[in-house]
């Protein structure tokens, strides 16, 4: 009976999907665990840690999130034209290892990790299974979040310099999103946010300037991090 | 990408440039996706007229009905479908999926309902599917409907049988109803086991929902026809007896 | 300023809209209960009371009516153009009117009150405070759901030959609706509704049918409704 | 009406003539519908875009943005405004209007904002409706945006004043941030006056709750600066004291 | 201080207000089971046992609801003028011992149970503590849901007599509730629910009309009302 | 560091809790789809197979779902005490198996299927892991909720006599039902829905009963009130 | 016909609680836009407007609201006992005015408007129609929710006080109402609200001390913590 | 008979949990009250009262609470097995308290109250009736919520030291939180927020040092942990 037999088939389609998904999820859930492992020793940057010191320690983990990143472009290449399919269960944890890249890019090179860079660093090629654009954007946004809480804690522990630095760097990424034109999505939302975070650098810039205070006199202890750089 | 703006200025910035990228790109995927959702109105409209177009049929004009409603369904692939076949390549299938799905399934409850009009059979997937290739071309890759905008709109075409029963049943076709009867049942039992495995489930549950609401409504509607047409009534027998409009089974 | 003298502006025209609501609703309610009492009398024929006893009754206070619709045009006349803007305010009333004058109007002439009848019945005229189509049919449709219950009673009082009648009109009313194109809204779910009452009406038809039952025999007291139609 | 139907056929049904009228009359409405709301999702869409291009502002830029912004919002006008005028004759703005009232909000949206960063006075419904009316002619009315729209188009403005403000702050335009807190406040002060009295108030019952956040919002950026700025930092003397940037009223 | 004493006492009648509640409430529960086992009786004539018996057994229960009702008047004794304040927590438990009163009293009487009878029956005294008439109301129409399922089970039993005696009575109530302008409350909703009862009960006798049954032959008890016939 | 030690210690708790619960919802997910394929299978008594062969093929399938519960209470073995913890994640599972078998018990047998029986299909022991009491009552609940629908199929079928037993089975659990003090949960609210269960079963009989409908072949009582009629 | 004598006299009652509650409701609609342009004028307050100048003009249009509530007390001096019963149709419009009030009151005396204080203001004499406790305790919640607002534009405009008093005076309110006993209701909700309130002025206050911000003029106090600087 | 044997059964388990329940819901909501004191108490802490009294009279009351964890282990003793049947009636108040607990702890000792120590306070034991882990951890997120305001209140009233040491406790707490893998679930999402409670107790700790404000000049008590610095 054809009906039956259309039946049959889909039961085995939607079991295939299925068994696809739970592959993805996954993966999935095993790169939102090294983001937190990850994120956990970003972390330590707040505790004025020596930024190369924190940097190595990440950036070692960086070939763990490639491997898994790997694994789900193999498992998407089995249902090609799918990936928008399956999207919706990797999207946010995407997000996250954007943002963390892009952190650490920062603190790295003063600049902003681009698009095609992300994916290089993800070892994902763009034609097969690329890093879908919104979710790099917010991703940025996500960074910009955390951007905020690093300068409070860097001048605290006396990195005068630092809101500075940042305020630059911020003020670039914002002009850039600027050129977008978004709906009122997800990501209009977080773009919105990301002005109070340049506020808040901004206000934390004025206390340190207003104040004259410089790396030079003063401070003492925290400046070790400071010799991988320039 | 450098050297395109490195030239002229004195900042050659690659973020400025890369971010002029990512706005083209999602300048360009917000205009696609609003063609898309209009072409997806049309259908769903044309696709809604065909439905009534099939709710015209009676017992005498069958094949007439269903040859308009055939012709108005081909129009609506011809005019608005290919439409999206134009917007819709490779990836944008799944990414543009929640704009088109509405048409979609609303074309996939037409286009099932002429069937089984017709045939007494389910249209299935891969006719539909075949129906729509005409429509690609070298440069243009076909549309393919996916099995679950292709379940969701058998979902409310039980819906459309479940008016054309009761109407079919006014019209004396029982037989007819008996058969659109079985057929909904059939497909209740089997989207029944597939619900839970479709992408998103929650969809299709008040769909089962509303499904069974339906079967029931056929069911109650043949029950009343056959209680009634059971009855034993001694003192029957009057001139016209032509009460197969009710479908007694010549009294028992 | 030019804005507060704006939005004082404003005040004015949305205090007077909303008094012309206030207005519009006032006499919608005074609609509403009219109809209640004909409704009230033309309930009567359920048990049995002579049709044109009922038909008079009824037909005594379609005046009132009349002159409350005039007033709600001569209201409308205030804002030209905005019928649409306070439609919501009349058209569930409006509706149960046009399903009311339906039915006097099959009981007197065994045929369907046009959409230009209703019109006329309520002296509206159709370029300046017309009855919106849709209203109407919903109303026939609100008809149609009054026509099972009374089939069922005037057979229990033995008119038998009503189901007949009944049932011939019922399915030209069917299947003239099925000429129209609806989107799936409050129509589209009444005229669904009307099925169910043709077939109800069918059994109680078949019902009579293959008992034989005719009007002629066995049948007594509640003719005298009859005379009046001939 | 009963002069064409009744002439070949034994059958002058006035019945299935008045319904021929009703079926034509329903799928026109349904048609034009259809197309004042593509039109109107796609004034949304444009009106968008300018209120993002408004968004570029900075403080050397001002003049050409908001030129651009502005040519932008004629283009709106002119390609898509100019559709839904067309269509929309006599009732139909009250009729029709649940159709093409999101595109003719976003549009006052955009429209008041473009304005407000040019002059600082807020646009009014009068010139905005007189700007409207040279897309009319002869023989189609002009198109008059309600009080209704205008108002929900301005209830959402202050969400983008916010915006507007909370990055001229940074910007170190602390007056004009000022400005826009006055002007929001205000706006916030005669809308609460006007809310209850719209025809469906519920909806800007939750803009004006949705308002008062952003006026509240952009106090409290005010409050910060002024709070930083008053600070009394007895060791300042450094070379560049441009703290004008945060409106620092020269330390008291 | 001033703040602090007016707390205090504020304190003070809070505290009192929400212990009566706290009676009010222990007491409207206890009539909620009371009721319950009341309803649970009268269930009993779905399945054919004889009305008398069932009538007998539930009416033994009344006593204890009589009970409970003075119970809650001499709660309310304690705080003059506040009844509607209170209201609110023995409205739904209240409707329902009315329908069931009003349905033991059909049973009985064949007809309707009035309000002052309702009061008298519960103790209640109209000055002090009344019924209210809304709550009266409502217990009738809930009473009227449950009249097409008796007349059901007593065709079924052979008790063909039944639906016109019960046509008889919906019929009169109906119109009597017609004759109230209601505001469009629950009460309203609730009486528009009565002509569902009203159109099932006059299709159970159609039913029975249609097919010429009578009490003839082996049912005994329910002939009193069939002499009209012929 | 003894706050260390601790979240340590926690660590591994949480994380044994965290996979015996994955463990559990694995079961519980399969005895979901089995349950479906029963269900499949039962829902063709609907299209008037013999209820032998529907059965039979339906009871083939219980050895699985005994299996899963086996399964489940090996894996609760490892956690005494911590029934009630887990419960929820087989709970309405366990509801829907409960409601099938009692389906087919009745099919079977005409009775209702004791607690205890269906704990014995289960294979469950009640000391070590039962079937919680609110779950099974629940379960004949949801079973009532489909009765309706056999019997109208049944008698559409011709099997006049299936209403008759169907409604004394369902009179019969219902006031068992009665007896019990339910608490204003999900239960009490299952059990509410019943008596519409009820209404409509009597109404089939009603039905059938009003016309004299009997089996050709092996019926025999029911004419009792047929005799009126001639 | 005793029945229907019952429902005639229903009619009455039922119609003249009816016109009674319309004209409450009234009342309390022209009390909600009194109430409206009251709080309109004291937005202005937040504009750094002189507050005897905003207060001279909200107070000028308390005599209106008074008027307002005499004929309120005198449309339920026509139905003593009844106060609750209608209750509903003014309890929130009446919060507002409460929270109004005592905005105003704290203005000008910096403590808080007392239950009686309202009253009088109100005109209500608490033996006829009083204030509700629940609705006074309700509008102090309301009132609550304003200040963090009115602290942050008052710093703005260099009122360094400002946040002092406010916290005096707001954790006095909030320590009395912790000596209530509040059911899990709507004022428990607002209650809970306050402590966002608190914690808010607490926060503003703390921004302004710790820059050791002080009135320019008669301020004096204050200055404890900054001599740890320099 | 053995469905009723079956369901009389049934009732008299169902109302042997129900009463259980009763009571147990009577013992927690007398903790909730308890709680409610000691929360109380605590608040005055915000308003620069001294530790050491606030404390003193906060612990007077534990051991009501103790008598109250004493009485709910001696309820649960009679169904054992069922602990987690009936810890949704329990769990949200322990939280609270726990929060409570842990609060006065890291007053007294600077350092986290551990499980065990929780369990000891309350007269718990683990064998018998202990205290859930996860609601200990849920009650150590609320406590980390008051954190903030402590901080900012203790900065307002010159306690400048007091930023340091909560943020160095809060940073420990975290940390030893990110070592659990939490699901996700409300423990989660609570653990989420304490994220928001150290960037802002790490605000205010730079607002302090920023400005060098140290305690140094008339204040006296909390000095201890100053010597770090220099
Ligand atoms: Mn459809
Ligand atoms: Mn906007």
């Amino acid at each position: 009976h054809s009906l039956e037999k259309q039946f049959e088939e889909f039961r085995h389609q939607l079991d295939d999907s299925g068994s696809l998904r739970e592959r993805i999820r996954t993966v999935a859930s095993e790169i939102e665990s090294e983001t937190r492992l990850i994120h956990s020793c970003l972390l330590l940057i707040h505790q004025s840690r020596p930024i190369t010191e924190v940097l190595e320690k990440a950036k070692g983990q960086i070939g763990v999130l490639r491997e898994l990143y790997v694994k789900l472009a193999e498992i998407m290449r089995e249902c090609p034209g799918q990936y928008y399919r399956y999207h919706g269960d990797w999207r946010s944890e995407t997000q996250t290892v954007v943002s963390l890249l892009a952190f650490m890019h920062w603190l790295e090179t003063e600049s902003l990790l681009l698009h095609a860079e992300a994916e290089e660093k993800l070892g994902l090629k763009p034609l097969e299974f690329g890093l879908d654009i919104e979710d790099y954007l917010i991703g940025i946004c996500f960074m910009s979040n955390d951007l905020p809480r690093y300068v409070v804690n860097q001048v605290t522990a006396g990195n005068y310099d630092c809101p500075r630095k940042v305020l630059k760097f911020l003020r670039d990424v914002h002009a850039a999103f600027r050129m977008l034109n978004l709906r009122n999505d997800f990501l209009r939302k977080k773009f919105d946010g990301m002005k109070y975070d340049l506020r808040r650098v901004e206000e934390v810039h004025y206390d340190v300037k207003i104040r004259g205070l410089t790396m030079s006199g003063n401070s003492t202890g925290y400046q070790e991090g400071d010799e991988g750089r320039s | 990408t450098d050297a395109t703006a490195s030239a002229a200025d004195s900042d050659p910035n690659p973020m400025k440039d890369a971010f002029s990228k990512y706005a083209a790109y999602l300048n360009e995927l917000n205009e696609k996706r609003e063609r898309v959702v209009k072409a997806s109105r049309d259908v769903t409209m044309n696709s809604k007229k065909v439905i009534f177009q099939v709710h015209r049929i009676s017992k005498h004009n069958k094949e007439e009905v269903l040859e308009k409603a055939e012709k108005d369904l081909a129009a609506v692939v011809d005019q608005h479908i290919s439409r999206l076949v134009k917007e819709l390549q490779g990836t944008d299938f799944w990414k543009l999926r929640r704009a088109y799905s509405p048409g979609v399934q609303e074309y996939v409850e037409a286009a099932t309902l002429c069937n089984f009009c017709k045939t007494g059979a389910l249209l299935n997937l891969d006719q539909i599917n075949a129906s729509l290739r005409p429509l690609s071309g070298p440069s243009v890759e076909p549309l393919q409907i996916n099995v679950l905008d292709y379940l969701l709109g058998l979902a409310d075409l039980t819906g459309e049988l479940m008016r054309l029963a009761i109407g079919r049943i006014s019209d004396g076709e029982l037989e007819f109803a008996q058969k659109i009867c079985s057929f909904v049942r059939e497909i209740h039992r089997e989207l029944m086991l597939i619900a839970p495995k479709m992408d998103d489930a929650s969809d299709m549950k008040t769909k089962m929902d509303v499904m069974l609401q339906s079967v029931m409504k056929i069911e109650n509607a043949c029950f009343s026809v056959h209680v009634r047409g059971s009855e034993y009534i001694p003192f029957l027998g009057s001139e016209d007896t032509n009460f197969s409009l009710l479908g007694v089974p010549e009294i028992e």
